[in-house]
């Protein structure tokens, strides 16, 4: 494994050339909202469109024949870049989608058994049944959930935190029980960083024969992740956090699974046969991915994983882990800041969410951007986190491939600076 | 790049004492706005007397700009005819959507003249605003009939 | 009104310069499945990239701010384009998860309703309700309401056609009626090329008080349309149809409809609150738009409709009138042709179906692509209207601003060429 | 470009003149299979005789390949003894996979060699496979084992 050299990594990257706030160079601390782009994913989809733009798996025509083979290659890749086969990963528009797709294939086969259409009963929910989710999740893959629990009447359940950002499995076997039919919970949390237990829960929610499912929005990106290892049913994540384009996500899911999960968008290429009073549906993945696709967007996500894999993943997470473990200790240098989640470098991301006393974390993001540094405050798509920590919002540093010491540096000026400007140091 | 023109004094003076803070018991209308992006959180208040005044208290949680935003408005409109304040509330609304280049009526608008820089940071603009949302939606649960601009 | 120059308008696209199957000429007769790109899209999309790449909505440095503006820019650009307020256009990844929104509005709302939850009555159905469709309509405007009747009990019913590829309206006063909850039409049938009478059909669904639905991918590309014209309350359509980049598409809908309309996808940016156990959410648009958006795509589809904007709907809409007339015309002197759909250039858009007597569409498809000729053929994604002019399926040839004589006159020598090699002429 | 490849003498020859086209009566299997693409269709019927041979019927509607194709595999299959059919249908998934570049055995494959150019159309290939998807999903229904790959 040889590491990471960033500064070479960032001349691949045509945005971080780029300043900000009247000429100061960019210190781009916000991957964990969305990564930014190196030329080859930019060329690999332009040059799709100057090529072989045409509908997918549409056409028999040349250009159509390219086109299906760009997107059911570039399917291949991500597959394998998660240790999965082809026709286990479903195209999505963002994660999103994907956690909703999950979501979904409970409400819809709970309507369909209710007028009496024939579903796989693993799927349909009534009253007295439980999901189950975190008290760390991002809202995708919570609010989806509530509506579940709204649509069918089932009952949402959450494992809750210890103090220090972690999973409280001291209740697990009393919030996983015969009841529950899903529990789906975060691989890394986007807020706290934390890293969970999920196999640990995939096989308690598996015990009671529950189906498990995975957001694994932040693990992907920055860790080698297998879908043998997770040990889960359904995985979704995006393409835009790991170097890919804006507007594509995936789900992974286990054969049997996916095999017979209702439809969820529904349209053109997703059919077998329709007719004007009734349809067919073609088998996964193609059952899930209606309409025409996000060919250019797959392409170049399809890139986004070569790079990857030619920087390897061990040596990304080898450089993040240094990275954070740096980002940390000089955080926790400055009096009047306290991490928001684990606040040592073990079983975490490098996301790091903090607040700076008597200074509102949307306040020092103000000050970090006027010195060039962009974070991200605010409640970070986890409220219920915010609040079971007792902050409104927290100030989040998140860093990448492209990032090193020094933009760690200037983090730490800027939360001084900002401590300076509003008295509070 | 320089904040000061966003984090003018009087802004920071009103954030570390704010002024007029609490609600008003048994208002004739209340309303409470977040801001979904970040968190923050204001409730305002109001009461119309017998003479067409208006009477307002808020209570909120968040950044310098929604909180010293906050005072600054409860301090422009506490006890004042509500025509008047219509005007105070069309004349700072204006200022928000200048992008930087208005020039703030110092008379309508007083220390709220200090948020002109606000103007120039988007994500910003809806901090200043929320209080502001939140005594126009009061004021129509309280029946009093509103004129002006949307806060879309 | 000037008129298009399609030699000229070529040269803007970089893919019309390649050629195919051993160095022909392409000769693109495929723009109803997806149009090109013009340069100035590519341009803006990776300009994007380099620039301004960041979450829209979601942070508070100068990235985001630029990213958001880019954003809800394109968003009032598109507006603008159809007479609309930018408040009343949602994004969507394609005219199918548009289609699906509203669709799911009614059953996500038949479902809570059951479940006790306050929804607009106009959305939920019940066993007795019927909803209204076509025997034109793409797949991605009839399964989805077959899916919404499935799970709520409603009954689907069909507006059938006539022998010349027209709506059969003599019987609306009896498929449209007390019972009508939803009226969902095509615009311009992608298979047919009939241009339908929305409006009248639209009144005729506001009559019973139904809300009404049209699917407008194949007429927005082709000719200047107005939202307040169809009279609708959502419409729906695609991106990549007209110059605009694969994975997005819109949904226009009348603010008092979009107002009250549950949410579809959940997540993150389409709440207001959220509380571990129920959360509230931010009016429309973003109501509509879960996770991180496709930034970019929208980026581009905004440079397609200024590109549009700068040729002028109406002198798209001439050109490919004029051309459309020519083509009905050459292909209808081929003995053997037979063109399903309207026969004449009246109230019709440019794609055109037909058969050649005694070779499978098929093979006349494989013979054209031989010749550098792209063109669709199957069902189309409209199997029902095959079944209705008793063909298994058609060849399609569809044209838009970069074509002209010329590539109408090569389809037809190509048309002939299979004939010879069929021994069928 | 040259379609010859594609379009073989003896596959437009299958096409004008198919072969034992005719569902069975009262067959072992039988299996409806749909190109959702195009809309070809192709039904096979199956049934093993007391001697471990099988025979086989089938209708359809389609293009050229995917007809033709039907006819060439009724002739390859029909009468045959179970584990030869095997072999058959393994070498011509291996030549459908080709992607023109396979040297298909004329012994084992026959007529069906002719199919070799098709492997270089993707968008053809499923209709060349149709039929025999439904030949295999018959023989499934059939309670035949089948073995080798499939056909995704
Ligand atoms: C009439 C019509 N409706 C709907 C669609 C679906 O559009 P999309 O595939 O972009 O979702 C299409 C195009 O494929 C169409 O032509
Ligand atoms: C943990 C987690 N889950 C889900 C999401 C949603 O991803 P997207 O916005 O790409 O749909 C994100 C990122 O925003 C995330 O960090």
């Amino acid at each position: 494994m040889t590491s990471l050299d960033p500064q070479r990594i960032k001349k691949d990257f045509p945005l971080l050339e780029r300043t900000v706030r009247d000429g100061q160079p960019l210190v781009y601390l916000d991957s964990a909202a969305t990564s930014q782009k190196p030329r080859a994913v930019l060329d690999a989809e332009r040059s799709f469109y100057e090529t072989s733009n045409a509908a997918a798996h549409r056409g028999a025509h040349q250009l159509a024949e390219e086109a299906t083979e760009a997107y059911e290659g570039a399917r291949a890749r991500v597959a394998g870049f998660v240790g999965a086969r082809a026709n286990e990963v479903v195209f999505t528009k963002n994660a999103t989608e994907g956690l909703n797709l999950a979501a979904y294939a409970f409400s819809n086969a709970s309507a369909l058994a209710r007028h009496g259409r024939e579903v796989d009963p693993r799927f349909a929910l009534r009253p007295g049944d439980s999901i189950v989710v975190t008290e760390m999740e991002h809202h995708a893959n919570l609010v989806p959930w509530q509506e579940v629990a709204a649509k069918t009447g089932a009952t949402l359940r959450w494992i809750g935190l210890t103090d220090d950002g972690r999973l409280d499995l001291g209740d697990l076997g009393s919030v996983i029980d015969s009841s529950t039919r899903v529990v789906s919970i975060v691989h890394q949390s986007n807020i706290l960083g934390t890293i969970t237990p999920v196999r640990q829960v995939m096989d308690a929610a598996h015990a009671v024969g529950a189906i498990g499912v995975v957001d694994a929005c932040q693990s992907i990106p920055h860790m080698p992740v297998s879908m043998a290892d997770l040990g889960a049913d359904l995985v979704a994540w995006s393409g835009h956090k790991m170097l890919g384009p804006t507007g594509i996500g995936m789900l992974w899911g286990r054969e049997d699974v996916l095999a017979t999960m209702p439809p969820f968008l529904t349209g053109g290429s997703m059919i077998e046969m329709v007719y004007l009073d009734h349809s067919t549906y073609a088998p996964p993945p193609q059952r899930f991915e209606a309409g025409v696709p996000m060919v250019a967007q797959a392409v170049g996500l399809g890139a986004a994983v070569e790079y990857l894999d030619d920087l390897g993943m061990d040596a990304v997470a080898a450089h993040e882990h240094e990275l954070t473990g740096y980002a940390l200790a000089r955080l926790q240098e400055i009096d009047g800041v306290t991490v928001i989640g684990p606040r040592t470098n073990v079983e975490r991301g490098s996301a790091i969410s903090f607040t700076v006393e008597g200074i509102h974390p949307h306040d020092v993001g103000q000050i970090l951007d006027s010195r060039g540094i962009a974070v991200r405050v605010g409640h970070h798509c986890a409220w219920p986190t915010c609040r079971r920590y007792g902050v409104p919002a927290t100030t989040r540093i998140s860093t990448y491939i492209y990032n090193d010491h020094g933009d760690i540096d200037a983090a730490v000026a800027g939360i001084r600076a900002a401590q300076k400007y509003f008295g509070v140091a | 790049m320089d904040v000061d023109s966003l984090y003018q004094e009087i802004i920071l003076d009103h954030y570390r004492n704010p002024r007029g803070v609490g609600l008003l018991p048994e208002p004739h209308g209340e309303s409470h706005q977040v801001n979904p992006t970040c968190g923050d959180e204001v409730t305002v208040t109001v009461t119309a007397d017998a003479d067409g005044l208006l009477h307002v208290g808020y209570e909120g949680q968040g950044c310098s700009i929604s909180q010293a935003s906050a005072s600054v408005m409860s301090e422009l409109v506490e006890g004042r005819p509500i025509a008047e304040i219509h005007r105070v509330e069309a004349a700072f609304l204006d200022l928000m959507r200048s992008k930087g280049s208005g020039t703030p009526d110092e008379e309508v608008l007083q220390d709220a003249v200090a948020f002109a820089g606000v103007s120039k940071y988007p994500a910003r603009i809806k901090c200043a605003l929320l209080p502001w949302m939140a005594l126009r939606d009061a004021e129509v649960k309280a029946g009093i009939p509103v004129e002006g601009g949307s806060y879309e």
